[in-house]
Protein backbone atom coordinates (compact mmCIF):
# COMPACT_ATOMS: atom_id res chain seq x y z
CA UNK A 1 0.00 0.00 0.00
CA UNK A 2 2.19 2.70 -1.43
CA UNK A 3 0.86 6.31 -0.27
CA UNK A 4 3.09 9.61 -0.76
CA UNK A 5 2.84 12.92 1.25
CA UNK A 6 3.24 16.46 0.13
CA UNK A 7 2.66 20.22 1.57
CA UNK A 8 0.97 22.63 0.50
CA UNK A 9 -0.11 26.33 1.88
CA UNK A 10 -3.14 24.81 3.84
CA UNK A 11 -3.32 21.03 3.51
CA UNK A 12 -1.72 17.98 3.97
CA UNK A 13 -1.93 15.91 0.91
CA UNK A 14 -1.95 12.26 0.51
CA UNK A 15 -1.66 10.64 -2.87
CA UNK A 16 -2.84 6.47 -2.92
CA UNK A 17 -0.68 5.42 -5.62
CA UNK A 18 -2.36 2.30 -6.13
CA UNK A 19 -5.05 1.14 -8.47
CA UNK A 20 -7.32 -0.61 -5.95
CA UNK A 21 -8.48 0.22 -2.00
CA UNK A 22 -10.23 -3.33 -1.46
CA UNK A 23 -10.79 -5.99 1.22
CA UNK A 24 -6.93 -7.73 0.75
CA UNK A 25 -5.53 -4.13 1.48
CA UNK A 26 -8.17 -2.00 3.48
CA UNK A 27 -6.49 -2.74 7.20
CA UNK A 28 -3.24 -1.91 5.59
CA UNK A 29 -5.06 1.39 4.26
CA UNK A 30 -6.12 2.63 7.48
CA UNK A 31 -2.43 1.71 9.30
CA UNK A 32 -0.15 3.40 6.66
CA UNK A 33 -2.78 6.34 6.79
CA UNK A 34 -2.43 6.40 10.63
CA UNK A 35 2.08 7.10 10.46
CA UNK A 36 1.09 9.30 7.23
CA UNK A 37 -0.89 11.62 8.86
CA UNK A 38 0.13 11.41 12.34
CA UNK A 39 1.85 14.93 12.61
CA UNK A 40 -0.13 16.14 9.95
CA UNK A 41 -2.18 19.26 10.53
CA UNK A 42 -6.35 20.01 10.61
CA UNK A 43 -6.61 19.80 6.95
CA UNK A 44 -5.38 16.33 4.92
CA UNK A 45 -6.47 15.56 1.02
CA UNK A 46 -6.98 12.26 -0.04
CA UNK A 47 -6.12 12.18 -3.78
CA UNK A 48 -7.62 9.18 -5.18
CA UNK A 49 -7.03 9.91 -8.75
CA UNK A 50 -5.26 6.74 -8.99
CA UNK A 51 -7.34 4.80 -7.37
CA UNK A 52 -9.68 2.76 -9.74
CA UNK A 53 -11.90 0.71 -8.10
CA UNK A 54 -13.16 0.36 -3.96
CA UNK A 55 -15.24 -2.02 -2.46
CA UNK A 56 -16.87 -1.39 1.15
CA UNK A 57 -13.92 -2.58 2.77
CA UNK A 58 -12.06 -0.07 0.99
CA UNK A 59 -15.06 2.63 1.52
CA UNK A 60 -14.67 1.43 5.54
CA UNK A 61 -11.07 2.15 5.40
CA UNK A 62 -11.37 5.77 4.33
CA UNK A 63 -14.02 6.44 6.71
CA UNK A 64 -11.87 4.67 9.70
CA UNK A 65 -8.78 7.10 8.49
CA UNK A 66 -10.93 10.46 8.53
CA UNK A 67 -12.42 9.06 12.34
CA UNK A 68 -9.28 8.50 13.57
CA UNK A 69 -8.17 12.18 12.86
CA UNK A 70 -10.24 13.13 15.71
CA UNK A 71 -12.57 15.61 15.81
CA UNK A 72 -10.24 18.68 15.38
CA UNK A 73 -9.04 17.81 11.57
CA UNK A 74 -11.03 16.91 8.52
CA UNK A 75 -9.95 14.85 5.77
CA UNK A 76 -11.05 15.94 1.50
CA UNK A 77 -11.48 13.59 -0.96
CA UNK A 78 -10.04 14.16 -4.24
CA UNK A 79 -10.53 12.90 -8.09
CA UNK A 80 -12.60 9.48 -7.56
CA UNK A 81 -13.19 8.08 -11.12
CA UNK A 82 -16.76 7.14 -11.74
CA UNK A 83 -16.69 3.44 -10.08
CA UNK A 84 -15.11 4.68 -6.64
CA UNK A 85 -17.87 7.57 -6.90
CA UNK A 86 -20.37 5.39 -7.51
CA UNK A 87 -19.54 3.19 -4.27
CA UNK A 88 -19.33 6.22 -2.32
CA UNK A 89 -22.95 7.47 -4.03
CA UNK A 90 -24.72 4.17 -3.60
CA UNK A 91 -23.50 3.60 0.43
CA UNK A 92 -24.59 7.54 0.97
CA UNK A 93 -20.62 8.41 1.98
CA UNK A 94 -20.56 11.10 -0.43
CA UNK A 95 -22.45 13.57 2.20
CA UNK A 96 -19.96 12.43 4.90
CA UNK A 97 -16.57 13.88 3.10
CA UNK A 98 -16.50 17.26 0.90
CA UNK A 99 -15.45 15.37 -2.22
CA UNK A 100 -13.63 17.72 -5.21
CA UNK A 101 -12.60 16.81 -8.92
CA UNK A 102 -9.34 17.76 -9.00
CA UNK A 103 -6.69 19.23 -6.56
CA UNK A 104 -7.10 22.78 -8.17
CA UNK A 105 -10.99 22.41 -6.91
CA UNK A 106 -9.70 21.52 -3.68
CA UNK A 107 -7.78 24.12 -3.09
CA UNK A 108 -4.98 22.15 -2.57
CA UNK A 109 -2.56 22.79 -5.29
CA UNK B 1 -23.32 -25.87 -21.69
CA UNK B 2 -23.82 -23.18 -24.71
CA UNK B 3 -21.94 -24.39 -28.23
CA UNK B 4 -18.98 -22.83 -29.64
CA UNK B 5 -20.60 -20.81 -31.89
CA UNK B 6 -22.77 -19.05 -29.10
CA UNK B 7 -19.00 -18.66 -27.81
CA UNK B 8 -17.88 -16.65 -30.03
CA UNK B 9 -20.79 -14.33 -30.57
CA UNK B 10 -20.30 -10.87 -31.75
CA UNK B 11 -19.51 -8.47 -28.80
CA UNK B 12 -22.31 -6.07 -29.53
CA UNK B 13 -25.46 -6.80 -30.88
CA UNK B 14 -26.20 -5.70 -34.80
CA UNK B 15 -29.46 -4.27 -35.77
CA UNK B 16 -30.14 -7.47 -37.47
CA UNK B 17 -29.72 -9.86 -34.83
CA UNK B 18 -31.33 -8.12 -31.94
CA UNK B 19 -30.76 -11.06 -29.14
CA UNK B 20 -27.46 -11.51 -27.97
CA UNK B 21 -26.01 -14.92 -28.88
CA UNK B 22 -25.36 -16.10 -25.79
CA UNK B 23 -21.75 -15.60 -23.80
CA UNK B 24 -20.82 -17.54 -21.14
CA UNK B 25 -17.41 -18.26 -18.78
CA UNK B 26 -16.74 -19.92 -15.50
CA UNK B 27 -14.15 -19.18 -12.38
CA UNK B 28 -13.17 -21.11 -9.67
CA UNK B 29 -11.67 -18.68 -7.06
CA UNK B 30 -9.48 -19.83 -3.91
CA UNK B 31 -10.97 -18.70 -0.47
CA UNK B 32 -8.68 -15.73 -0.03
CA UNK B 33 -8.69 -11.50 -0.66
CA UNK B 34 -6.13 -11.37 -3.55
CA UNK B 35 -7.56 -14.21 -5.05
CA UNK B 36 -10.81 -12.21 -5.32
CA UNK B 37 -9.38 -9.63 -6.27
CA UNK B 38 -7.23 -11.22 -9.10
CA UNK B 39 -10.67 -12.83 -10.37
CA UNK B 40 -12.82 -9.68 -10.38
CA UNK B 41 -9.98 -7.95 -12.85
CA UNK B 42 -10.71 -11.48 -14.93
CA UNK B 43 -13.84 -10.86 -14.81
CA UNK B 44 -13.75 -7.09 -15.77
CA UNK B 45 -11.75 -8.13 -19.10
CA UNK B 46 -14.38 -10.71 -20.13
CA UNK B 47 -17.40 -8.64 -19.36
CA UNK B 48 -15.69 -5.67 -21.78
CA UNK B 49 -13.94 -7.67 -24.50
CA UNK B 50 -17.68 -9.09 -24.82
CA UNK B 51 -18.74 -5.56 -25.21
CA UNK B 52 -20.46 -4.54 -22.05
CA UNK B 53 -19.92 -0.94 -21.46
CA UNK B 54 -18.10 0.81 -18.46
CA UNK B 55 -21.05 1.26 -16.65
CA UNK B 56 -22.10 -2.16 -16.71
CA UNK B 57 -18.51 -3.73 -16.41
CA UNK B 58 -18.60 -1.27 -13.04
CA UNK B 59 -21.57 -2.06 -11.73
CA UNK B 60 -20.36 -6.06 -11.69
CA UNK B 61 -17.41 -5.33 -10.49
CA UNK B 62 -18.96 -3.57 -7.74
CA UNK B 63 -21.54 -6.19 -6.73
CA UNK B 64 -19.13 -9.16 -7.38
CA UNK B 65 -16.76 -7.58 -4.84
CA UNK B 66 -19.07 -7.82 -2.10
CA UNK B 67 -20.79 -11.10 -2.82
CA UNK B 68 -17.38 -13.00 -2.96
CA UNK B 69 -15.70 -10.96 -0.56
CA UNK B 70 -18.30 -11.85 1.86
CA UNK B 71 -18.42 -15.31 1.37
CA UNK B 72 -14.23 -15.21 1.93
CA UNK B 73 -15.00 -13.49 5.26
CA UNK B 74 -18.74 -15.30 6.13
CA UNK B 75 -19.44 -18.05 4.50
CA UNK B 76 -15.99 -19.81 4.77
CA UNK B 77 -14.31 -17.70 8.05
CA UNK B 78 -13.47 -21.11 9.31
CA UNK B 79 -11.80 -22.86 6.60
CA UNK B 80 -8.20 -22.71 5.64
CA UNK B 81 -9.39 -24.09 2.28
CA UNK B 82 -12.27 -23.76 -0.42
CA UNK B 83 -13.40 -22.43 -3.49
CA UNK B 84 -16.03 -20.47 -4.83
CA UNK B 85 -17.03 -21.38 -8.12
CA UNK B 86 -19.02 -18.58 -10.27
CA UNK B 87 -20.29 -19.02 -13.46
CA UNK B 88 -21.20 -15.65 -15.91
CA UNK B 89 -23.95 -15.75 -18.58
CA UNK B 90 -24.44 -12.48 -20.91
CA UNK B 91 -28.32 -12.92 -22.10
CA UNK B 92 -30.66 -10.68 -23.72
CA UNK B 93 -31.26 -8.84 -20.35
CA UNK B 94 -27.77 -8.74 -18.79
CA UNK B 95 -24.96 -10.69 -17.40
CA UNK B 96 -26.84 -13.70 -15.05
CA UNK B 97 -24.77 -14.85 -12.35
CA UNK B 98 -24.68 -18.35 -10.51
CA UNK B 99 -22.07 -18.25 -7.53
CA UNK B 100 -21.24 -21.11 -5.47
CA UNK B 101 -19.40 -22.40 -2.33
CA UNK B 102 -19.47 -24.91 0.23
CA UNK B 103 -19.43 -22.47 3.21
CA UNK B 104 -21.76 -22.01 6.08
CA UNK B 105 -25.18 -21.11 5.48
CA UNK B 106 -26.71 -17.34 5.48
CA UNK B 107 -28.13 -16.95 8.63
CA UNK B 108 -31.76 -16.96 8.57
CA UNK B 109 -31.36 -18.97 5.05
CA UNK B 110 -32.44 -16.10 3.47
CA UNK B 111 -30.03 -12.92 1.56
CA UNK B 112 -29.52 -10.61 4.04
CA UNK B 113 -31.54 -7.25 3.49
CA UNK B 114 -29.61 -4.89 5.68
CA UNK B 115 -30.94 -0.88 5.59
CA UNK B 116 -27.73 0.82 4.80
CA UNK B 117 -25.47 2.05 7.94
CA UNK B 118 -26.89 5.57 9.07
CA UNK B 119 -24.32 8.33 8.05
CA UNK B 120 -26.44 11.34 10.79
CA UNK B 121 -24.42 10.82 13.54
CA UNK B 122 -21.43 11.83 15.04
CA UNK B 123 -18.01 11.29 13.47
CA UNK B 124 -17.11 8.74 16.09
CA UNK B 125 -20.00 6.73 15.20
CA UNK B 126 -19.64 6.55 11.65
CA UNK B 127 -20.05 3.17 9.97
CA UNK B 128 -17.06 1.61 8.78
CA UNK B 129 -18.76 -1.22 7.12
CA UNK B 130 -22.06 -3.15 6.66
CA UNK B 131 -22.59 -1.99 3.23
CA UNK B 132 -21.80 -4.83 1.26
CA UNK B 133 -25.57 -6.48 0.79
CA UNK B 134 -26.87 -3.64 1.06
CA UNK B 135 -25.19 -2.43 -2.70
CA UNK B 136 -25.80 -5.81 -3.83
CA UNK B 137 -29.87 -5.36 -3.12
CA UNK B 138 -29.24 -2.00 -5.03
CA UNK B 139 -27.52 -2.76 -8.02
CA UNK B 140 -28.63 -6.50 -8.02
CA UNK B 141 -32.02 -7.95 -10.09
CA UNK B 142 -33.77 -11.24 -9.01
CA UNK B 143 -31.41 -12.33 -6.46
CA UNK B 144 -32.16 -15.80 -4.89
CA UNK B 145 -30.48 -17.31 -2.39
CA UNK B 146 -30.80 -21.37 -1.86
CA UNK B 147 -29.47 -23.60 0.70
CA UNK B 148 -28.61 -27.49 -0.62
CA UNK B 149 -26.12 -30.44 -0.24
CA UNK B 150 -24.15 -28.44 2.40
CA UNK B 151 -23.64 -25.28 0.00
CA UNK B 152 -24.26 -21.84 -0.30
CA UNK B 153 -26.14 -21.22 -4.46
CA UNK B 154 -26.83 -17.63 -5.32
CA UNK B 155 -28.41 -16.36 -8.47
CA UNK B 156 -28.57 -12.66 -9.76
CA UNK B 157 -28.77 -10.63 -13.04
CA UNK B 158 -26.55 -7.49 -13.46
CA UNK B 159 -28.88 -5.92 -16.09
CA UNK B 160 -27.77 -3.77 -19.09
CA UNK B 161 -29.63 -0.69 -20.00
CA UNK C 1 -36.41 -2.66 38.88
CA UNK C 2 -36.77 -5.15 42.31
CA UNK C 3 -36.65 -3.84 45.51
CA UNK C 4 -33.66 -3.67 48.37
CA UNK C 5 -35.39 -6.85 50.04
CA UNK C 6 -35.66 -8.75 46.85
CA UNK C 7 -31.56 -7.95 45.59
CA UNK C 8 -30.41 -9.44 49.25
CA UNK C 9 -32.60 -12.85 48.90
CA UNK C 10 -30.84 -15.75 50.58
CA UNK C 11 -29.18 -17.82 48.09
CA UNK C 12 -31.26 -21.02 48.42
CA UNK C 13 -34.82 -21.21 48.71
CA UNK C 14 -35.72 -22.53 51.79
CA UNK C 15 -38.43 -25.31 52.30
CA UNK C 16 -40.58 -22.53 53.44
CA UNK C 17 -40.30 -20.19 50.63
CA UNK C 18 -40.72 -22.06 47.61
CA UNK C 19 -40.34 -19.14 45.30
CA UNK C 20 -36.83 -17.87 45.13
CA UNK C 21 -37.13 -14.29 45.53
CA UNK C 22 -35.38 -12.23 42.55
CA UNK C 23 -31.96 -11.52 42.01
CA UNK C 24 -30.71 -9.00 39.61
CA UNK C 25 -27.29 -7.53 38.59
CA UNK C 26 -26.63 -5.10 35.24
CA UNK C 27 -23.13 -4.88 33.63
CA UNK C 28 -21.43 -2.98 30.67
CA UNK C 29 -19.45 -4.62 28.77
CA UNK C 30 -16.57 -2.69 26.06
CA UNK C 31 -16.68 -3.67 22.34
CA UNK C 32 -13.64 -6.06 23.15
CA UNK C 33 -12.58 -9.73 23.43
CA UNK C 34 -10.97 -9.65 26.74
CA UNK C 35 -13.97 -6.90 28.09
CA UNK C 36 -15.94 -10.41 27.64
CA UNK C 37 -13.84 -12.67 29.12
CA UNK C 38 -13.85 -10.50 31.89
CA UNK C 39 -17.72 -10.16 32.48
CA UNK C 40 -17.48 -14.00 32.46
CA UNK C 41 -15.55 -14.36 34.96
CA UNK C 42 -17.77 -11.23 37.14
CA UNK C 43 -21.10 -13.71 35.98
CA UNK C 44 -20.03 -16.80 36.68
CA UNK C 45 -18.87 -15.38 39.97
CA UNK C 46 -22.31 -13.85 40.92
CA UNK C 47 -24.57 -16.66 39.79
CA UNK C 48 -22.64 -18.73 41.71
CA UNK C 49 -22.90 -16.41 44.87
CA UNK C 50 -26.42 -16.79 44.21
CA UNK C 51 -26.48 -20.30 44.79
CA UNK C 52 -27.02 -21.47 41.53
CA UNK C 53 -25.63 -24.71 40.94
CA UNK C 54 -21.74 -25.51 39.14
CA UNK C 55 -24.07 -27.11 36.03
CA UNK C 56 -25.98 -24.24 35.57
CA UNK C 57 -23.52 -21.64 36.54
CA UNK C 58 -21.54 -23.96 33.54
CA UNK C 59 -24.23 -23.20 31.18
CA UNK C 60 -24.56 -19.48 31.66
CA UNK C 61 -20.89 -19.26 31.05
CA UNK C 62 -21.04 -21.17 28.18
CA UNK C 63 -24.04 -19.84 26.75
CA UNK C 64 -23.20 -15.90 27.24
CA UNK C 65 -19.52 -16.61 25.54
CA UNK C 66 -21.22 -17.40 22.69
CA UNK C 67 -23.70 -14.52 22.83
CA UNK C 68 -21.16 -12.05 23.58
CA UNK C 69 -18.22 -12.99 21.38
CA UNK C 70 -21.02 -12.78 18.68
CA UNK C 71 -22.24 -9.28 19.48
CA UNK C 72 -18.23 -8.66 19.04
CA UNK C 73 -17.61 -9.93 16.47
CA UNK C 74 -20.80 -9.46 14.32
CA UNK C 75 -23.22 -7.25 15.45
CA UNK C 76 -20.20 -4.46 16.10
CA UNK C 77 -17.28 -5.76 14.04
CA UNK C 78 -16.90 -2.34 12.07
CA UNK C 79 -16.91 -0.39 15.22
CA UNK C 80 -13.90 0.46 17.67
CA UNK C 81 -15.95 1.76 20.35
CA UNK C 82 -19.55 0.07 22.21
CA UNK C 83 -20.95 -1.77 24.63
CA UNK C 84 -23.03 -4.47 25.59
CA UNK C 85 -25.81 -4.10 28.18
CA UNK C 86 -26.37 -7.48 29.70
CA UNK C 87 -28.81 -7.54 32.62
CA UNK C 88 -29.31 -10.81 34.26
CA UNK C 89 -32.34 -11.83 36.62
CA UNK C 90 -32.81 -14.58 38.76
CA UNK C 91 -36.39 -16.22 39.07
CA UNK C 92 -38.09 -19.20 39.79
CA UNK C 93 -38.00 -21.27 36.74
CA UNK C 94 -33.98 -19.78 36.10
CA UNK C 95 -31.03 -17.04 34.98
CA UNK C 96 -33.75 -14.76 32.29
CA UNK C 97 -30.89 -12.34 30.51
CA UNK C 98 -31.16 -9.33 28.73
CA UNK C 99 -28.82 -8.36 26.03
CA UNK C 100 -28.72 -5.54 24.12
CA UNK C 101 -26.06 -3.86 21.73
CA UNK C 102 -26.26 -0.38 19.03
CA UNK C 103 -24.64 -2.69 16.57
CA UNK C 104 -26.22 -4.12 12.57
CA UNK C 105 -29.04 -5.86 12.76
CA UNK C 106 -28.82 -9.81 12.90
CA UNK C 107 -29.27 -10.89 8.83
CA UNK C 108 -32.54 -11.66 8.46
CA UNK C 109 -33.65 -10.30 11.62
CA UNK C 110 -33.79 -13.68 13.14
CA UNK C 111 -31.91 -15.31 15.83
CA UNK C 112 -29.74 -17.83 13.17
CA UNK C 113 -31.13 -21.46 13.85
CA UNK C 114 -27.90 -23.09 12.32
CA UNK C 115 -27.41 -27.08 12.25
CA UNK C 116 -24.03 -27.84 13.48
CA UNK C 117 -21.26 -28.27 11.34
CA UNK C 118 -20.67 -31.81 10.04
CA UNK C 119 -17.99 -33.71 11.29
CA UNK C 120 -18.44 -36.78 9.21
CA UNK C 121 -15.53 -35.72 6.94
CA UNK C 122 -12.05 -35.82 5.81
CA UNK C 123 -9.50 -34.24 8.50
CA UNK C 124 -8.91 -31.24 6.09
CA UNK C 125 -12.61 -30.06 6.33
CA UNK C 126 -13.25 -30.37 9.89
CA UNK C 127 -14.77 -26.77 10.69
CA UNK C 128 -13.11 -24.46 12.70
CA UNK C 129 -16.04 -22.25 13.96
CA UNK C 130 -19.74 -22.08 12.92
CA UNK C 131 -20.95 -23.70 16.53
CA UNK C 132 -22.00 -20.74 18.26
CA UNK C 133 -25.54 -20.14 17.32
CA UNK C 134 -25.89 -23.87 17.69
CA UNK C 135 -24.70 -24.20 20.63
CA UNK C 136 -26.68 -21.00 22.36
CA UNK C 137 -30.01 -23.10 20.80
CA UNK C 138 -29.53 -25.88 22.50
CA UNK C 139 -28.52 -24.19 26.23
CA UNK C 140 -30.75 -21.30 26.00
CA UNK C 141 -34.91 -21.85 26.32
CA UNK C 142 -37.29 -18.94 24.91
CA UNK C 143 -34.87 -17.15 22.71
CA UNK C 144 -36.37 -14.23 21.15
CA UNK C 145 -34.19 -11.59 19.46
CA UNK C 146 -35.87 -8.08 18.06
CA UNK C 147 -34.41 -5.08 16.23
CA UNK C 148 -35.11 -1.79 17.81
CA UNK C 149 -34.04 1.46 17.57
CA UNK C 150 -30.95 1.06 15.79
CA UNK C 151 -30.09 -1.65 18.48
CA UNK C 152 -30.20 -5.06 18.66
CA UNK C 153 -32.47 -6.98 21.89
CA UNK C 154 -31.94 -10.11 22.79
CA UNK C 155 -33.44 -12.08 25.81
CA UNK C 156 -33.44 -15.82 26.79
CA UNK C 157 -33.24 -18.05 29.61
CA UNK C 158 -31.23 -20.63 30.82
CA UNK C 159 -33.20 -22.93 33.03
CA UNK C 160 -32.27 -24.10 36.64
CA UNK C 161 -33.02 -27.66 37.15
CA UNK D 1 -0.36 -18.55 25.82
CA UNK D 2 1.45 -20.39 28.06
CA UNK D 3 2.19 -23.93 26.64
CA UNK D 4 4.79 -25.97 28.08
CA UNK D 5 6.29 -29.34 26.45
CA UNK D 6 7.65 -32.69 27.29
CA UNK D 7 8.52 -36.00 25.87
CA UNK D 8 7.39 -39.56 26.92
CA UNK D 9 7.91 -42.67 25.40
CA UNK D 10 6.01 -42.43 22.43
CA UNK D 11 4.09 -39.22 23.04
CA UNK D 12 5.03 -35.71 22.82
CA UNK D 13 2.53 -34.05 25.49
CA UNK D 14 1.92 -30.32 25.32
CA UNK D 15 0.20 -28.62 28.38
CA UNK D 16 -2.19 -25.95 28.19
CA UNK D 17 -0.50 -23.68 30.98
CA UNK D 18 -4.02 -20.96 30.89
CA UNK D 19 -7.11 -21.42 32.29
CA UNK D 20 -9.02 -20.32 29.25
CA UNK D 21 -8.66 -21.02 25.60
CA UNK D 22 -11.11 -18.40 24.23
CA UNK D 23 -12.19 -15.79 21.50
CA UNK D 24 -9.25 -13.66 23.10
CA UNK D 25 -6.75 -15.62 22.44
CA UNK D 26 -7.91 -18.73 19.83
CA UNK D 27 -5.39 -17.27 16.77
CA UNK D 28 -2.75 -17.15 19.46
CA UNK D 29 -3.48 -21.03 20.42
CA UNK D 30 -3.34 -21.98 17.13
CA UNK D 31 -0.16 -20.16 16.79
CA UNK D 32 1.76 -21.25 19.59
CA UNK D 33 0.80 -24.67 19.13
CA UNK D 34 2.06 -25.07 15.77
CA UNK D 35 5.58 -23.43 16.86
CA UNK D 36 5.72 -26.12 19.87
CA UNK D 37 4.37 -29.08 17.38
CA UNK D 38 6.74 -28.70 14.44
CA UNK D 39 9.44 -30.98 15.26
CA UNK D 40 6.74 -33.42 17.26
CA UNK D 41 6.59 -36.98 16.20
CA UNK D 42 3.39 -38.53 15.22
CA UNK D 43 1.76 -38.67 18.69
CA UNK D 44 0.94 -35.36 20.78
CA UNK D 45 -0.78 -35.29 23.61
CA UNK D 46 -2.84 -31.89 24.60
CA UNK D 47 -3.38 -31.88 28.39
CA UNK D 48 -6.33 -29.51 29.09
CA UNK D 49 -6.14 -30.35 33.08
CA UNK D 50 -5.89 -26.40 34.05
CA UNK D 51 -8.23 -25.20 31.64
CA UNK D 52 -10.97 -24.55 33.13
CA UNK D 53 -13.13 -22.92 30.45
CA UNK D 54 -13.03 -23.02 26.36
CA UNK D 55 -15.82 -21.33 24.03
CA UNK D 56 -16.42 -22.42 20.65
CA UNK D 57 -13.64 -20.02 19.28
CA UNK D 58 -10.74 -22.30 21.62
CA UNK D 59 -12.67 -25.42 20.40
CA UNK D 60 -11.97 -24.40 16.60
CA UNK D 61 -8.85 -23.21 17.62
CA UNK D 62 -7.92 -27.02 18.89
CA UNK D 63 -9.26 -28.59 15.72
CA UNK D 64 -7.19 -26.32 13.74
CA UNK D 65 -4.08 -27.20 16.23
CA UNK D 66 -5.15 -30.75 15.02
CA UNK D 67 -5.39 -30.28 11.33
CA UNK D 68 -1.96 -28.49 10.88
CA UNK D 69 -0.43 -31.55 12.17
CA UNK D 70 -1.44 -32.64 9.00
CA UNK D 71 -2.82 -36.26 8.18
CA UNK D 72 0.08 -38.57 9.46
CA UNK D 73 -0.01 -37.24 13.15
CA UNK D 74 -2.54 -37.55 16.15
CA UNK D 75 -3.72 -35.31 18.31
CA UNK D 76 -5.49 -36.79 21.84
CA UNK D 77 -6.64 -35.02 24.83
CA UNK D 78 -6.33 -34.82 28.06
CA UNK D 79 -7.83 -34.69 31.28
CA UNK D 80 -10.85 -32.11 30.23
CA UNK D 81 -12.90 -30.56 33.31
CA UNK D 82 -16.64 -30.92 33.02
CA UNK D 83 -17.38 -27.60 31.25
CA UNK D 84 -14.72 -27.53 28.86
CA UNK D 85 -16.34 -31.52 28.27
CA UNK D 86 -19.85 -30.36 27.65
CA UNK D 87 -18.75 -28.10 25.13
CA UNK D 88 -17.21 -30.72 22.79
CA UNK D 89 -20.40 -32.65 23.76
CA UNK D 90 -22.51 -29.99 22.29
CA UNK D 91 -20.71 -29.84 19.08
CA UNK D 92 -20.22 -33.17 18.43
CA UNK D 93 -16.49 -33.00 18.36
CA UNK D 94 -15.91 -35.55 21.22
CA UNK D 95 -16.13 -37.89 18.81
CA UNK D 96 -13.34 -36.61 16.71
CA UNK D 97 -10.91 -37.17 19.32
CA UNK D 98 -9.55 -39.63 21.48
CA UNK D 99 -9.76 -38.12 24.79
CA UNK D 100 -8.63 -39.37 27.96
CA UNK D 101 -9.24 -38.39 31.51
CA UNK D 102 -5.48 -38.55 32.79
CA UNK D 103 -2.47 -39.09 30.97
CA UNK D 104 -1.66 -42.43 32.15
CA UNK D 105 -5.14 -43.49 30.64
CA UNK D 106 -3.91 -42.02 27.67
CA UNK D 107 -0.16 -43.63 27.87
CA UNK D 108 1.54 -40.83 28.64
CA UNK D 109 3.22 -41.00 31.43
N1 LIG E 1 -21.98 -15.18 2.26
C1 LIG E 1 -22.37 -15.09 3.54
N2 LIG E 1 -22.50 -16.18 4.28
C2 LIG E 1 -22.88 -16.08 5.56
N3 LIG E 1 -23.16 -14.92 6.18
C3 LIG E 1 -23.06 -13.80 5.51
C4 LIG E 1 -22.66 -13.81 4.15
N4 LIG E 1 -22.66 -12.55 3.72
C5 LIG E 1 -23.02 -11.78 4.74
N5 LIG E 1 -23.26 -12.52 5.84
C6 LIG E 1 -23.71 -11.98 7.12
O1 LIG E 1 -24.48 -10.81 6.81
C7 LIG E 1 -23.94 -9.66 7.45
C8 LIG E 1 -24.11 -8.44 6.55
O2 LIG E 1 -23.23 -8.51 5.44
P1 LIG E 1 -22.71 -7.17 4.75
O3 LIG E 1 -23.89 -6.30 4.46
O4 LIG E 1 -21.87 -7.54 3.57
O5 LIG E 1 -21.83 -6.44 5.83
P2 LIG E 1 -20.30 -6.73 6.26
O6 LIG E 1 -19.57 -5.50 5.83
O7 LIG E 1 -20.38 -6.87 7.75
O8 LIG E 1 -19.82 -7.96 5.57
C9 LIG E 1 -22.51 -10.02 7.78
O9 LIG E 1 -22.01 -9.29 8.88
C10 LIG E 1 -22.63 -11.51 8.05
O10 LIG E 1 -23.08 -11.75 9.37
N1 LIG F 1 -24.81 -10.83 17.06
C1 LIG F 1 -24.79 -10.98 15.73
N2 LIG F 1 -25.07 -9.95 14.92
C2 LIG F 1 -25.03 -10.12 13.60
N3 LIG F 1 -24.74 -11.28 12.99
C3 LIG F 1 -24.47 -12.34 13.72
C4 LIG F 1 -24.48 -12.25 15.12
N4 LIG F 1 -24.18 -13.46 15.59
C5 LIG F 1 -24.00 -14.26 14.55
N5 LIG F 1 -24.14 -13.60 13.40
C6 LIG F 1 -24.04 -14.21 12.07
O1 LIG F 1 -24.43 -15.57 12.22
C7 LIG F 1 -23.40 -16.46 11.81
C8 LIG F 1 -23.40 -17.69 12.67
O2 LIG F 1 -22.92 -17.38 13.97
P1 LIG F 1 -22.22 -18.53 14.83
O3 LIG F 1 -23.09 -19.75 14.82
O4 LIG F 1 -21.91 -17.97 16.18
O5 LIG F 1 -20.89 -18.89 14.08
P2 LIG F 1 -19.49 -18.11 14.05
O6 LIG F 1 -18.55 -19.06 14.71
O7 LIG F 1 -19.21 -17.94 12.59
O8 LIG F 1 -19.63 -16.81 14.77
C9 LIG F 1 -22.12 -15.63 11.87
O9 LIG F 1 -21.11 -16.10 10.99
C10 LIG F 1 -22.64 -14.25 11.50
O10 LIG F 1 -22.75 -14.12 10.10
Amino acid sequence: MNLSRHETADACVISVNETRIDAAVAIQFKDRMRDKTEDAGARIVLDLGQVEFIDSSGLGAIVAAMKQLGPDRRLDLVALNPNVDKVFRLTRMDSVFRIFDTLEDAGAL
Amino acid sequence: MPSNAARRAPSRPSSDRPYMAETQFSLRIPNRPKAVRRALVEICGRTDASGSGPDTVGRIEITLAEVLNNVVEHALRHEEEGEIHLTATRKNDGWHFDIRDGGVAMPGGIVPHPDLPGNNCPLENLPEGGFGWAIVNTLARDLHYRRRAGGNHLTFVIPEH
